[in-house]
């Protein structure tokens, strides 16, 4: 079933090739074709005991599906991990779709059949049980991603993208190589690991190939000009559910294939594996950076980028912990930022849509303008910077929570001090795009648009009130790394250090809300134009002269502050090694004199040093 | 049936505590008004005058708004500002603290902030937007010093939970006995004065710069809704304090002492924030105003390097 | 309790809260700070600086007005909320004072925006303004500050004058007497 | 299955080339249908050939009525077989875009036929002094087209392969010199018998001599330096030919060299340095090329580096690898060279130009599912499980590199106005692009054969 829905998502992306020209066909196309698999899982699923009603019962997963390609045999098996990520990507990637039948206007054939093929190629990866099958969708998918930059044109997101991808494959490549050199197979059942240092040196390499896709610094190089430079929908997918692959990949090798007994055979520093203290200290630090990178950005796009490489760090952090209390509080992150980045990314697109402009600086005052837009971004930026009416927060406590329990001094407070980061970076939106100055005066955004949004907003509301859900969902992963489930009910989440009852905040947040609102709607009001504005006394008249929107330079002085250490680090020190590597092609490139003579008496020279070694010899 | 009942007597508790708060805190605008005037040699209002300006806000004849965006500040200052303190332990009353911890907290005192920000961006005044950066920026700054001895008192007593944290400081084990938490009192101390927007950390407001910034629109009953926000923030903000390092002020044991008890935690605790805000006041009444980019390298530099001393000392003492 | 009654408590409290924004447009800022520091300090009477019309209660103008700055001071008027009170400083808000054959400037402040009481002087000293302030709470319980209910009714006069004030060239004056005349 | 003589693949279209002028003068358009139909005649022969092979192991002919080790042998392997296809077919393909072109030159389609038919001799030949010749053949033929197209550039990348290639050529003789005056032999499998009883000095000599001589026509450095300046200057076709034709011949000489003629530890090792070595200094010299066509060029000798060390290795996991590594760069250079004609902004924006483009250079930096990718990943899997990590280090290096310059090279193709080439062209990249596909989806048609090349060339046969 599942390949025949493979099958059907080639035969798609021939399709909607050949419906270049009639865009909308080709998206109703790609919408239905990309539900098939959905559909083909769930019912694969179903066999194995999964139906969607009672997904969130403890499951067992057994069969798998082999095919073989001569060189190579393909494992294919639902695993609860990858159930787990696939629902995320396969509930996200129909509703970019969605939302790009109206924002994708030129050569839509092209667009749906890559963002079909990444589709696919993810699909695969989430299913591959062993090295061949996920290193191939992987690179399948890595290769389209790589289509849809292309479509972008721009040069350094193409160049950073390409060689960061390269080097991500050949990492994985390398580590695949080491394993299969250590245990004689590809297959992830048969890999029986030892603690020996190839062990190691391969999982790590894994780890790192991995976190080039995870967005980990200082592998994070290509993300902000990628994602700053294709059309939103397909940057929507790419940050809310392709990213998450490379964490995916992490949890499937770090936990599922190498265990925990194995990392922690290392060394341990408080009964966390040295390994995985390493992987949550650099996330730590990704997500301190990446937000103090989001904080200077003008371009929206880009500071949604480096926002995505923040929240991303949180997942490596709780990766990096291990604890069942981390894993879960990692699964919930990345469902979380599946969705609220994605609508974020849609936002924007929806913006850019309407007026044309992607600076924070030149934008202004939607918020009247496109309610419901401004209303999906606001709840999606609730859910980013982890404020409790969203279901971002439970992700974010379990990761502080489990990060105390194991007595994480150093990087606990780098967590937390990145989440007030948020706020920042996260008010220069709203204020910037959304507040302020009402410079456009423009439509809301079309239906299809809307209707994205909304649904990817859905689920940030479900497991706002439901967070039991997500350990739920969580449990069966838990128990398959022999690790017991978090102690919870529906709402409520317990640890031993505290608990979190999602019911006592939402219930004491209406009742506050509803006083407050009595005590507001007391009085009257008459509202008034953006014009009548307190300016000093200034005259209205004056506003054509003078822009009251202050979003330029927002943050100057933080900027004037963490600028100098913060800016272009990693993006420098990839631009050396290519200037070093472009050096040494210089040197290359001189040996071929062109000149006749010289090639002759390369030929010459060679010759001799031949002879000469054979007689030394 | 007895449930209800047990519900009932729950919600009105936290009713009365939360009308006691903003009582308090109306109070507490007074009480800083008439220290400030103490200590500048005037006689200054009379005690009751934050009570007689939140009436006259909302007594105002016309209000005006720039908007459903604008109006959001208002609900959700108030509102949020509520929530935070009903999961603060106070005064010996959990409130609804064991339902969520200081984590919780440090957020939920975000909405209202949040809330505040967004109306204030909505009103398109320039000048509210550069509040609100300030506000922001400030944030961040004294966040730094505050979560690193936060996270070290929680690591070290092994435990999230504010409830929690207070029972374990009963019978007058106060944290700040412990020598190593007197110097993180003083480093929250100085965290709290950022909070609470005092000088010299009042850069947000600036009457004299950006016309009291993101408050710059507001008016009638939009302001008095602010400062009903800002008096309660005074309350929760010294109570967390309070709870972190001076036990809650619990100083009688319930189980022992009855009704009494109540009482005298409840006047302790009063007294306690009382003192501690005053101690802010002390503060604000003489010393000038930061820049903003002063402000944050203080607190990254200074505060923040004594707090990571602190949180050495804890690493040593977890690892031994 | 009656409407009547409510409103006599309103604004019982009021006069007790009132916050004002001083326009500092001529010398009689410069009285402001001794009446606002140690010496008379005028908080006592709940009296407080407000850094936008938003916020306050009352506006001071405390000195001459220029035509240029009459603009302003009617924005910032306008932008406050009522119930609201205008105190003219000194001789200029009165009849111009010492500028009363200036051609920039405005010489019965009455015109243009209502003033509820004016304090005569040039300047007023500290404890006249103290005593205007209390003269005007007084008003305000009486419910005779009614400068702002003025301003309501003869809207459409007020803005004739300003805009006579505000024409600088003598044909727009005509057009809007003869307006006047329909 | 009809069983088809070999040597029918030598001999047709060389007879066919001879009688192209004659079809000229009947009619000068003509003449490309008549090469035309002589590569599809000569590609279904191969087809048939391989099919013949595959099924009833190696095929042997002699020529001339002697019996070897006197008279001239052909002997026809998997491994040749299969390259025997993939130069006829291939060849076909590419001869496709000649129509698109007002040019008609008889001279041209006989060079064209000419090679064709002494590259596929090359592979298929069982005989020393044969293969020789079908080398000069292939080189004076080459020299032609690569000046055919009658600017300065073409002519000056001739003229330096002819003085590279003559050099190679006279190692290549000095070498079967060598080997003839000890053995008295030039039939592979003869000397290869009786290798052992030459002295280890002469043999060493000889294996000199031929791999400096075979190496300067399979592009391995230091003896390449002819490559960059010829696929410059030569036409696209021309290009495209090389690198599925003489090139292809070339390394398959070598494999036979260090399989068949000289198995020798130090050959090994020697030709694994050069891989090594050829496959740096290709790929670094190829991020610095503002040119498309020398990028490729240079990106070619990189790929065949990448093959040497493939072949060197002496495994049948890695001669599997090598063998796609074969068939996949003869498939993507060829449509690469083809598509990079007029390249410019633009270009890209046509997707009849994009995909099969993308595609080529999907497979060659070794993405999945194409054929580069099996290579690599044989190849990898074949050094992983020797050890061999430093080769791996360098291999990975190389392919980031790789990928960078192939980032800049299709960044310069995006945007701008739509471009297009002319539709023969068209035609031809998008079914190398979709023989890219069906051997990178059903690797397995390609595996059988080469597992059985390989077992083959290890166990000493053709």
């Amino acid at each position: 079933m599942i390949l025949e829905a493979f099958g059907v998502m080639l035969l798609a992306v021939i399709v909607v090739l050949a419906l270049d020209r009639y865009p909308r066909i080709a998206a109703a196309v790609a919408i239905i074709a990309s539900l098939l698999p959905l559909f083909a899982l769930t019912s694969w699923a179903g066999i194995m005991g999964i139906s969607l009603p009672s997904f969130l019962a403890p499951l067992e997963f057994e069969s798998s599906l082999v095919y073989n390609l001569g060189p190579g045999t393909l494992n294919l098996a639902i695993t609860p991990l990858g159930w787990f990520f696939l629902l995320l990507l396969a509930t996200s990637f129909p509703l970019a779709l969605l939302f790009a039948s109206s924002f994708v206007r030129n050569r839509a054939g092209g667009f749906y059949a890559g963002m079909l093929l990444t589709m696919l190629g993810s699909f695969g990866v989430l299913l591959a049980r062993d090295a061949l099958t996920f290193f191939l969708f992987w690179e399948i998918m890595s290769w389209s991603i790589l289509a849809m930059v292309l479509r972008g044109g721009d040069r350094r997101a193409i160049v950073s993208y390409l060689s960061f991808g390269s080097l991500s494959a050949m990492l994985l490549l390398f580590g695949f190589m080491m394993l299969y050199f250590k245990t004689g197979t590809f297959l992830f059942g048969d890999m029986h690991l030892d603690t020996s240092l190839t062990t190691l040196v391969a999982l790590s390499m894994i780890v790192a190939g991995l976190a080039v896709k995870g967005a980990l610094m200082p592998l994070h190089v290509w993300a902000p000009h990628v994602y700053s430079r294709s059309e939103e929908p397909f940057v929507a997918f790419l940050s809310g559910g392709l990213s998450k692959l490379g964490y995916f990949g992490m949890l499937l090798f770090m936990y599922g294939i190498a265990g925990l007994s194995l990392l922690s055979s290392w060394g341990t520093f408080r009964d966390v594996s040295y390994f995985g203290y390493a992987l949550a200290v650099i996330g730590a630090f990704t997500a301190f950076a990446g937000t103090v990178l989001a904080v200077m950005q003008d371009d929206l796009r880009k500071l949604l980028a480096y926002s995505s490489v923040g929240q991303l760090g949180y997942i490596a952090i709780g990766i990096g912990i291990g604890t069942p209390l981390a894993l879960t509080g990692a699964l919930f992150q990345a469902l979380n930022h599946t969705f609220f980045k994605a609508v974020l990314f849609l936002a924007a697109g929806a913006v850019y849509y309407r007026t044309g402009k992607w600076k924070i600086s030149e934008l202004g005052g939607l918020g009247y303008r496109m309610p419901f837009t401004f209303l999906a971004a606001l709840f999606a930026i609730f859910a980013l910077a982890a404020i409790p009416i969203t279901s971002g927060f439970a992700a974010k406590w379990l990761l502080y929570e489990a990060a105390i329990e194991k007595k994480f001094l150093f990087v606990t407070p780098i967590m937390l001090i990145a989440g007030v980061g948020a706020f920042l970076y996260a008010y220069k939106i709203l204020y910037g795009v959304f507040l302020g100055e009402p410079r456009y005066d423009v439509k809301e955004a079309p239906i299809s648009q809307l209707v994205a949004m909304w649904l990817l907003v859905l689920p940030l509301v479900i497991f706002l009130i439901f967070p039991g859900w997500v350990a739920d969902l969580a449990a069966p992963i838990l128990s398959e790394y022999g690790m017991q489930p978090i102690p919870h009910t529906p709402y409520v989440i317990t640890t031993n250090l505290a608990a979190y009852n999602t019911l006592a905040v939402i219930f004491a947040l209406m009742g506050a809300l509803l006083v407050s609102l009595i005590l507001y709607k007391w009085k009257p009001q008459e509202v008034v134009p953006h014009e009548d504005n307190y300016l000093a006394g200034e005259p209205p008249e004056l506003y054509e002269y003078i822009s009251m929107h202050a979003a330029s330079n927002y943050y100057e002085p933080f900027e004037d502050v963490f600028g100098p250490v913060f800016r272009r680090g990693a993006e420098r020190a990839w631009e050396i090694i290519l200037a070093a590597a472009e050096f040494l092609g210089n040197g290359a490139r001189r040996l071929y004199t062109g000149l006749t003579q010289d090639y002759s008496i390369y030929i010459l020279l060679f010759f001799l040093i031949l002879v000469g070694w054979w007689l030394l010899w | 049936m007895v449930d209800l009942i047990a519900l009932g007597e729950q919600i009105l508790l936290l009713a009365g505590m939360v009308t006691l708060g903003f009582a308090i805190g109306m109070f507490f605008n007074g009480f800083a008004r008439k220290v400030t005037a103490r200590i500048h040699n005037r006689i200054g209002p009379p005690i009751y005058q934050g009570y007689i300006d939140v009436f006259k806000l909302f007594a105002k004849k016309t209000n005006i708004s720039h908007g459903w965006i604008f109006d959001l500040a208002a609900l959700f200052s108030v509102a949020g500002i509520t929530l935070a303190f009903l999961f603060l332990p106070v005064a010996g009353f959990t409130l609804l603290s064991t339902e969520g911890d200081i984590f919780l907290i440090l957020y939920l005192l975000a909405i209202p902030a949040l809330g505040f920000a967004l109306g204030a961006g909505a009103s398109g005044n320039p000048n509210a937007a550069v509040g609100i950066m300030r506000a922001l920026i400030l944030m961040l700054a004294y966040e730094l010093p505050l979560v690193m001895v936060v996270v070290a008192m929680m690591i070290h007593y092994n435990t999230t939970s504010l409830a929690t944290l207070v029972q374990m400081q009963s019978g007058m084990h106060w944290a700040i006995f412990v020598p190593v938490f007197f110097i993180g009192a003083i480093i929250v101390d100085m965290a709290l004065q950022g909070m609470l927007m005092e000088k010299p950390f009042d850069i947000a407001i600036a009457p004299h710069e950006i016309a009291s910034g993101p408050m710059v629109e507001f008016g009638g009953k939009h302001l008095g809704a602010l400062m009903l926000y800002k008096m309660m923030a005074i309350v929760v903000e010294t109570t967390l304090f309070v709870d972190l390092f001076l036990g809650g002020g619990v100083v009688l044991s319930v189980s022992q002492y009855g009704w009494i008890a109540y009482v005298v935690n409840f006047l302790v605790w009063f007294a306690l924030i009382t003192l501690v805000f005053f101690l802010a006041l002390l503060i604000n009444a003489v010393f000038p105003r930061f820049r903003i980019e002063q402000a944050l390298k203080f607190y990254w530099k200074y505060d923040a390097l004594a707090a990571l001393l602190i949180l050495i000392w804890v690493f040593a003492g977890v690892s031994i | 309790m009656r409407n009547d009654d409510w409103k006599k408590v309103s604004r019982l409290v009021s006069k007790k809260s009132l916050w004002m924004v001083h326009f500092c447009t001529g010398c009689g800022a410069m009285e402001m700070p001794p009446v606002m520091t140690s010496r008379y300090d005028m908080e006592r009477f709940g009296i407080a600086p407000m850094a936008t019309p938003r916020q306050a209660d009352v506006l001071l103008i405390t000195g001459y007005l220029s035509i240029k700055t009459l603009k302003r001071v009617v924005q910032v008027y306008e932008q406050m909320r009522d119930p609201k009170y205008v105190i003219g400083f000194g001789s200029c808000t009165i009849n111009g004072g010492m500028y009363w054959d200036s051609y920039n400037t405005i010489k019965d402040l009455s015109k243009y925006i209502p003033v509820d009481l004016y304090i005569a002087g040039c300047m007023p000293r500290p404890e006249a303004i103290m005593d205007a302030f209390l003269k005007l709470m007084e008003m305000i319980e009486k419910g005779e500050a009614i400068g702002w209910k003025k301003y309501h009714k003869y809207y459409d006069q007020y803005k004739r004058n300003q805009r006579m004030a505000f024409s600088y060239r003598l044909d727009e004056v005509q057009d809007i007497k003869e307006d006047d005349a329909k | 299955m009809v069983s088809v003589p070999p040597v029918l693949l030598i001999a047709l279209p060389l007879l066919f080339a001879f009688f192209a002028p004659l079809v000229n003068m009947w009619s000068r358009k003509a003449v490309k249908v008549y090469t035309l139909l002589v590569l599809i005649l000569n590609a279904t022969l191969s087809y048939l050939l391989f099919a013949n092979v595959m099924q009833n192991g190696v095929v042997y002919e002699q020529l001339s009525g002697f019996y070897p080790p006197i008279g001239i042998l052909l002997a026809v392997g998997p491994i040749g077989a299969i390259l025997a296809l993939l130069i006829n077919t291939l060849s076909t393909i590419v001869y496709l875009t000649y129509f698109g072109e007002a040019e008609n030159s008889v001279k041209f389609s006989m060079l064209y036929m000419l090679v064709t038919a002494s590259s596929t001799g090359i592979v298929i030949t069982g005989d020393l002094f044969n293969m020789f010749v079908f080398f000069e053949i292939t080189a004076v033929g080459s020299y032609g087209l690569v000046a055919s197209m009658r600017t300065k550039e073409s002519f000056e990348g001739a003229f330096k392969y002819i003085v590279l290639g003559s050099i190679g050529s006279a190692f290549i003789l000095l070498g079967i010199a060598t080997i003839y005056g000890y053995l008295k032999t030039l039939n592979f499998y003869d000397i290869a018998l009786r290798i052992d009883t030459m002295p280890p000095t002469a043999r060493l000599m000889s294996f000199i001599f031929l791999i400096i001589g075979i190496g300067v026509e399979a592009e391995i450095f230091p003896l390449n330096g002819w490559v960059p300046d010829a696929y410059q200057g030569a036409s696209n076709r021309v290009a495209s030919f090389f690198s599925l034709g003489p090139s292809k011949a070339g390394i398959y000489a070598i494999a036979r060299l260090i399989f068949t003629l000289l198995p020798i530890l130090s050959g090994w090792q020697l030709a694994l340095l050069l891989g090594v070595f050829t496959l740096i200094i290709g790929e670094l010299a190829a991020l610095m090329q503002e040119d498309p066509k020398r990028m490729l060029a240079y990106s070619s000798i990189g790929q065949m580096g990448l093959i040497l060390i493939a072949l060197s290795l002496h495994s049948e996991t890695a001669l599997i690898a090598a063998i796609f590594l074969m068939v996949g760069h003869a498939l993507a250079k060829s449509l690469l060279f083809l598509g990079v004609r007029d390249y410019a902004r633009g270009t890209l924006r046509n997707p009849l130009i994009a995909a099969p483009m993308f595609i080529g250079i999907l497979s060659i930096i070794g993405m999945p599912p194409f054929p580069g990718f099996w290579g690599k990943w044989y190849l990898m899997k074949d050094l992983a499980s020797q050890g061999a990590w430093l080769i791996m280090l360098v291999i990975i290096l190389t392919a980031i590199v790789e990928s960078v310059y192939y980032a800049r090279f299709l960044h310069r193709g995006t945007g701008g106005e739509k471009r297009k080439l002319s539709r023969s062209e068209t035609a031809a990249i998008i079914i190398l692009a979709s023989l890219l596909i069906l051997v990178g989806i059903f690797p397995n048609y390609l595996y059988d054969p080469a597992v059985r090349a390989a077992a083959s060339l290890l166990g000493g046969g053709p």
